[in-house]
């Protein structure tokens, strides 16, 4: 009994994200959490591994014309168009109440272009209390052709090489999902200096109401997240895994302790929470009481030991589309 | 403080072919709750559908010694969500994250309250008909739907001093016609100077056109619109709303934060009407 | 009520597949209706637009160990494997009874190499009651570095063009959803003188058993389908219509009749119904009524017209990923 | 014929904390069904399960006049689908597609039947044990579960003249052990020219240990197989068996269609056991 009861109190959920310790591996996803402090009366910021806050360019944005969600088989979609007060705003306006929180706040970049990813990123590197960026390098622009950053290795490579040079907080890209091969992108991202990957991003999807023939979203595009997406995102993970060194942050319809701990055991150091925020805004709690059972159960002291455990021994995959 | 109830269904009363009142227990919501609020309501244990439900908190419901114990809401079914409310049985549950929102100003006399509601748009007004009473404020509800019976509560709201004003659009019941006929009246019987306040909940286009009919004579309305809202909580930026700032710019602002009531004079009604 | 009447009788359900007409536009999808055979005590196969039969190589297969499937939300993952009779046990056995029940067959081609898609089809152009071949040209080993086929360019031009060149029924690529551009591989297919494209086969995705640490499916991986993915198969079918003029069978994640027409109207010509035949398996009359009614509330006149019908002239996406 | 009747839950019976019976209205399936059929049935009209579950088709239920009107299913709460099955109240309904698979093939007098059931493995023996007794073959249940009261319906066995030998885990009803032990004495109190049919469902360790005892008796034995179906009809490939065919070579059959009754001395139990 005393033993067990030492035990207990031993288990670590700690995880390393390159120079950043996180108490726990459980962060809000960026754009499914507004920038924490609208969340504050409801939960403690203090006890997230981390908050990553909604995506932010140089300028505000008013973002695309409701309608900006649909629900789907357990999953929605989604077109906001990356609303948001800018990073100037959001250094003046939120951060400061961030750090008094006690937030971990890791900030989602955006930039239509090169330079633009690196001067958000100096704005943030100017002010005390950001944790880390997280490169939102996911094809910005479908219509010309998409493939800038997200979807073009070399693009890929550019951003994360540039706005390392820039800044010396860790530099985290996240990675789209939509490419024929998720784990080339995290191989460039580490070249490049990342410090860890992020995925996945929301798959490219689309929803048509048939009674008027006219897309749900105004946007006509949106991104599907969601529980939905869950196998693929795990699949993708394990993927990264293979390929690079560097942490991972893995996310894709994460609503349970036992989510999150499939995305470890695939290979994720940390994962993000994103669209169970709308359903289940309270799930903080519930998930860092699960992971910990978890452990104790299995006699893990450290979360970090669980990461891509996963045993594959009999891995023979001939054909998969059968 | 915001929180989310695992509440039992105390009771579910139908009112008509669509219309049921879902009594929820829920006394930390009861107790914070303050007119014009609403609560997220997940209508489903699975994931189908996905997300929770917005709703007015229609009634506080009090024990004997006054203790606000439970919420009701009105609910319309015309959806997955809204028949799974339906449906529940009492001694279920239902999650309900609450109270949210920024709620009506309730005015105080001498000025006289016009609450206006179209079919569901009733929902806030029971909470806020309450607090105008116990202010001493002279109220009347204007209340608008398609058929005698679909006019729900009247009695509800007459016993507790609110004057009554129906239309129906069959006529069945009160004026034929909209609900705005009545208002044309009454607002054209007071003069300018009489202080007003003006409320309104019910669909789009019904909130657009008592916004216009009070703007001709030189009054603001306070609307509670209804977007679709992903979470409730300022997270997802679903649920914009365009809004005219000081400048006279319009931008998007979070309903669920900075509404579900509004200034009708801010709002940018031929972007909100698509 | 004359007219009405008259009316009704015109809606015209039929599909045109390069020079095949489908008596309307619904098809069991590969590998979710066996043979087609084992359904015939429940469902009329002379009432459906095709059946497309599980993937034939030239000989046998075992298929992977169970468990070969595993439920997800809203969606499932299957790796069967590929288990079947071979081409010409099929042709033996099963052929000659889809033919007298009045089935549309169409046989899905697998092959390790491209001559044995050839060869396949060959054995299938020598004996009647063959009325197309879908070729399964998704990423057959993913181990060996995977993009042999379904995810090269060239790849995918090579098979259709053989195919083409060694038979004379209608030749159907099957494209897999896991390419960055699934549109560049219909404009391929239609280069290398496809009949018509079908898509999308399953999502590669992984599950795990967090309380073992092990895959939940013997082959590690597997494919998901089902309504889960449905956004993502739809967004697909719109891309590629916009890319190729030919016909494309559109699928994924169809378990209604407004789930068809949202296909449909996303422009595709004929839709498959592959995972809700497991869980609805004589879902064919309600569709086939559903679509009907859906084209007499709209007067609209034939199917046809429906086609690619979506109104997107208010599209402009910028970010999409927000 | 096969039909998926949405059949109206007639009753909803618990037996124990995770066994009920569910009676369902099922006319087309309860003529049609021989023992050891399958039924599959979808728990939930969303998509939460996915799939159907497959259910050993227990007692046929007949009216007054002996017509079949009603099936009814052994259901064992493990999981999702069967726990909305447990769930699931009088007047609900469930989408019951069937009947599905080979059946057992009862055998006459003068041989005798054994059957050999563990927990939830006594589903398809209700009906097999009345197929055996209506051609007047004497029929023994060898009957094993962890505790006494996990022995279900063995009154109805009883009543119905078949001979029951149990056994639990716990020693609190029958043998003290496993069921492997009533039946090895009955075996071995056989000589090897009685003619003795042998069936057996249950956990595929159990069955297996019942192969292996029966073939040291020189006996084959009918085994109901419970691999994870996805469709139940041959569509899908998710519930194939390794069997050993005629030339001694391995190969995987669909359970749904080849079974789910085999012989197990065709299959190939390494593989099955994994
Ligand atoms: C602040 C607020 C308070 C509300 N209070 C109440 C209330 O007290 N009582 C009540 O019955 N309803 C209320 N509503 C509306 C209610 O939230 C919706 O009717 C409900 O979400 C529909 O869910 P569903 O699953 O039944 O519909 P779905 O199946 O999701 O949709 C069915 C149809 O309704 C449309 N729809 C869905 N949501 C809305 C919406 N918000 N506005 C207009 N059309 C919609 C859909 O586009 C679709 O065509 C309120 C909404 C808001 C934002
Ligand atoms: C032909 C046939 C007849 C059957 N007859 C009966 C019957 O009469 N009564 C009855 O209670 N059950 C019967 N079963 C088993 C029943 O189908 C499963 O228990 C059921 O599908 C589990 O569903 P679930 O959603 O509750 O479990 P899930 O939530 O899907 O799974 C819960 C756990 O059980 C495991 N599991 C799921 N299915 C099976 C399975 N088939 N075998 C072993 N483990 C499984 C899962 O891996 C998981 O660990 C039969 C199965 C077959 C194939
Ligand atoms: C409404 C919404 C807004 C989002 N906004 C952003 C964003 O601004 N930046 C970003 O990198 N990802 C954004 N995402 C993606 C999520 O962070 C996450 O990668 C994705 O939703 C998958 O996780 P989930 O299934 O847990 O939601 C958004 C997702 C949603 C649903
Ligand atoms: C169990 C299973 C087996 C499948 N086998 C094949 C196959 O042999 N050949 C093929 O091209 N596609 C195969 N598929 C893919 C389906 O034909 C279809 O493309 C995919 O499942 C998406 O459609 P759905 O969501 O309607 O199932 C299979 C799918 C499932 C679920
Ligand atoms: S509903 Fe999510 S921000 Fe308002
Ligand atoms: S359960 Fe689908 S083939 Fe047997």
């Amino acid at each position: 009994m005393l033993n067990a009861q030492c035990y207990d109190s031993l288990v670590d959920l700690s995880a390393q994200i390159g120079p950043l310790t996180l108490k726990n591996p459980l962060i809000a996803a960026s754009g499914c959490f507004g920038y924490g402090v609208e969340y504050k009366e409801a939960v403690d910021l203090a006890s997230l591994g981390a908050v990553c806050v909604k995506g932010l360019f140089l300028h505000e944005r008013e973002g695309h014309r409701p309608p900006r969600i649909v629900e789907t088989p357990a999953g929605m979609l989604n077109a906001i168009g990356l609303q948001g007060i800018g990073v100037h705003r959001f250094v003046r306006e939120h951060l400061p109440a961030l750090r008094d929180l006690g937030a971990t706040t890791i900030v989602n970049v955006c930039g239509s272009t090169l330079d633009e990813y690196v001067e958000v990123t100096k704005v943030l590197s100017d002010h005390e209390g950001v944790a880390a960026v997280e490169l939102n390098i996911s094809c910005p622009n479908i219509k010309a052709g998409g493939i800038q950053f997200g979807c073009s290795l070399t693009g890929a490579h550019d951003v994360v090489a540039l706005v390392k040079r820039a800044t010396a907080l860790p530099v985290i890209p996240k990675l789209t999902p939509n490419v024929t091969d998720v784990a080339s992108f995290a191989r460039v991202a580490q070249e490049a200096g990342a410090d860890a990957v992020s995925l996945v991003n929301t798959f490219l999807a689309m929803a048509i109401d048939v009674e008027t023939r006219r897309p749900k979203l105004s946007n006509v595009l949106g991104g599907l997240s969601g529980p939905a997406i869950r196998p693929i995102a795990v699949r993708m993970v394990w993927e990264c895994r293979q390929a690079v060194t560097i942490p991972i942050l893995g996310m894709g319809g994460i609503a349970s302790g036992t989510d999150a701990l499939e995305f470890i055991i695939a290979g994720a150091n940390a994962v993000q929470v994103g669209t169970a925020n709308f359903f289940d805004p309270l799930i903080w709690n519930k998930l860092v009481a699960d992971i910990e059972d978890y452990l104790r159960r299995h006699r893990i002291e450290r979360l970090s030991d669980l990461v891509g455990g996963v045993e594959v021994s009999a891995f023979e995959p001939a054909w998969i589309d059968s | 403080m915001i929180v989310d109830i695992d509440a039992e269904v105390m009771a579910n009363t139908k009112l008509s072919a669509d219309y049921n009142v879902l009594v929820l227990a829920a006394p930390d919501i009861a107790r914070q709750a303050r007119p014009g609020q609403f609560v997220m309501v997940k209508p489903s244990g699975s994931f189908t559908p996905l997300l929770r439900r917005p709703f007015s908190i229609f009634e506080v419901l009090r024990d004997p010694s006054g203790t606000p114990g439970a919420i009701s809401l009105l609910n319309k079914r015309i959806g997955v969500g809204t028949t799974l409310l339906w449906d529940v049985e009492p001694a279920g549950r239902v999650l309900c994250l609450g109270p949210l929102g920024r709620p009506f100003e309730p005015v105080d006399p001498p000025a006289e309250a016009f609450m206006v509601a179209g079919g569901v748009g009733l929902a806030p007004f029971a909470t806020l008909g309450d607090a105008l009473i116990a202010r001493g404020t002279r109220t009347t509800l204007f209340y608008g739907a398609r058929r005698g019976p679909e006019l729900l509560y009247t009695e509800w709201f007459a016993t507790r001093g609110v004057t009554l004003a129906l239309a129906t659009e069959d006529g069945s019941r009160g004026d034929h016609g909209l609900v705005t006929q009545p208002l044309q009246r009454a607002l054209a019987a007071r003069v300018s100077s009489d202080p007003v306040a003006l409320y309104a909940c019910g669909p789009t286009p019904m909130m657009h056109a008592v916004w216009k009919l009070a703007a001709g004579f030189g009054r603001d309305v306070q609307v509670s619109l209804e977007p679709v809202m992903g979470c409730g909580m300022g997270g997802c930026y679903s649920c914009v709303i365009p809004i005219r700032n000081d400048g006279g710019q319009r931008h998007f602002v979070r309903s669920c934060l900075a509404g579900p009531v509004f200034n009708a004079s801010r709002v940018v009604w031929e972007d909100l009407m698509g």
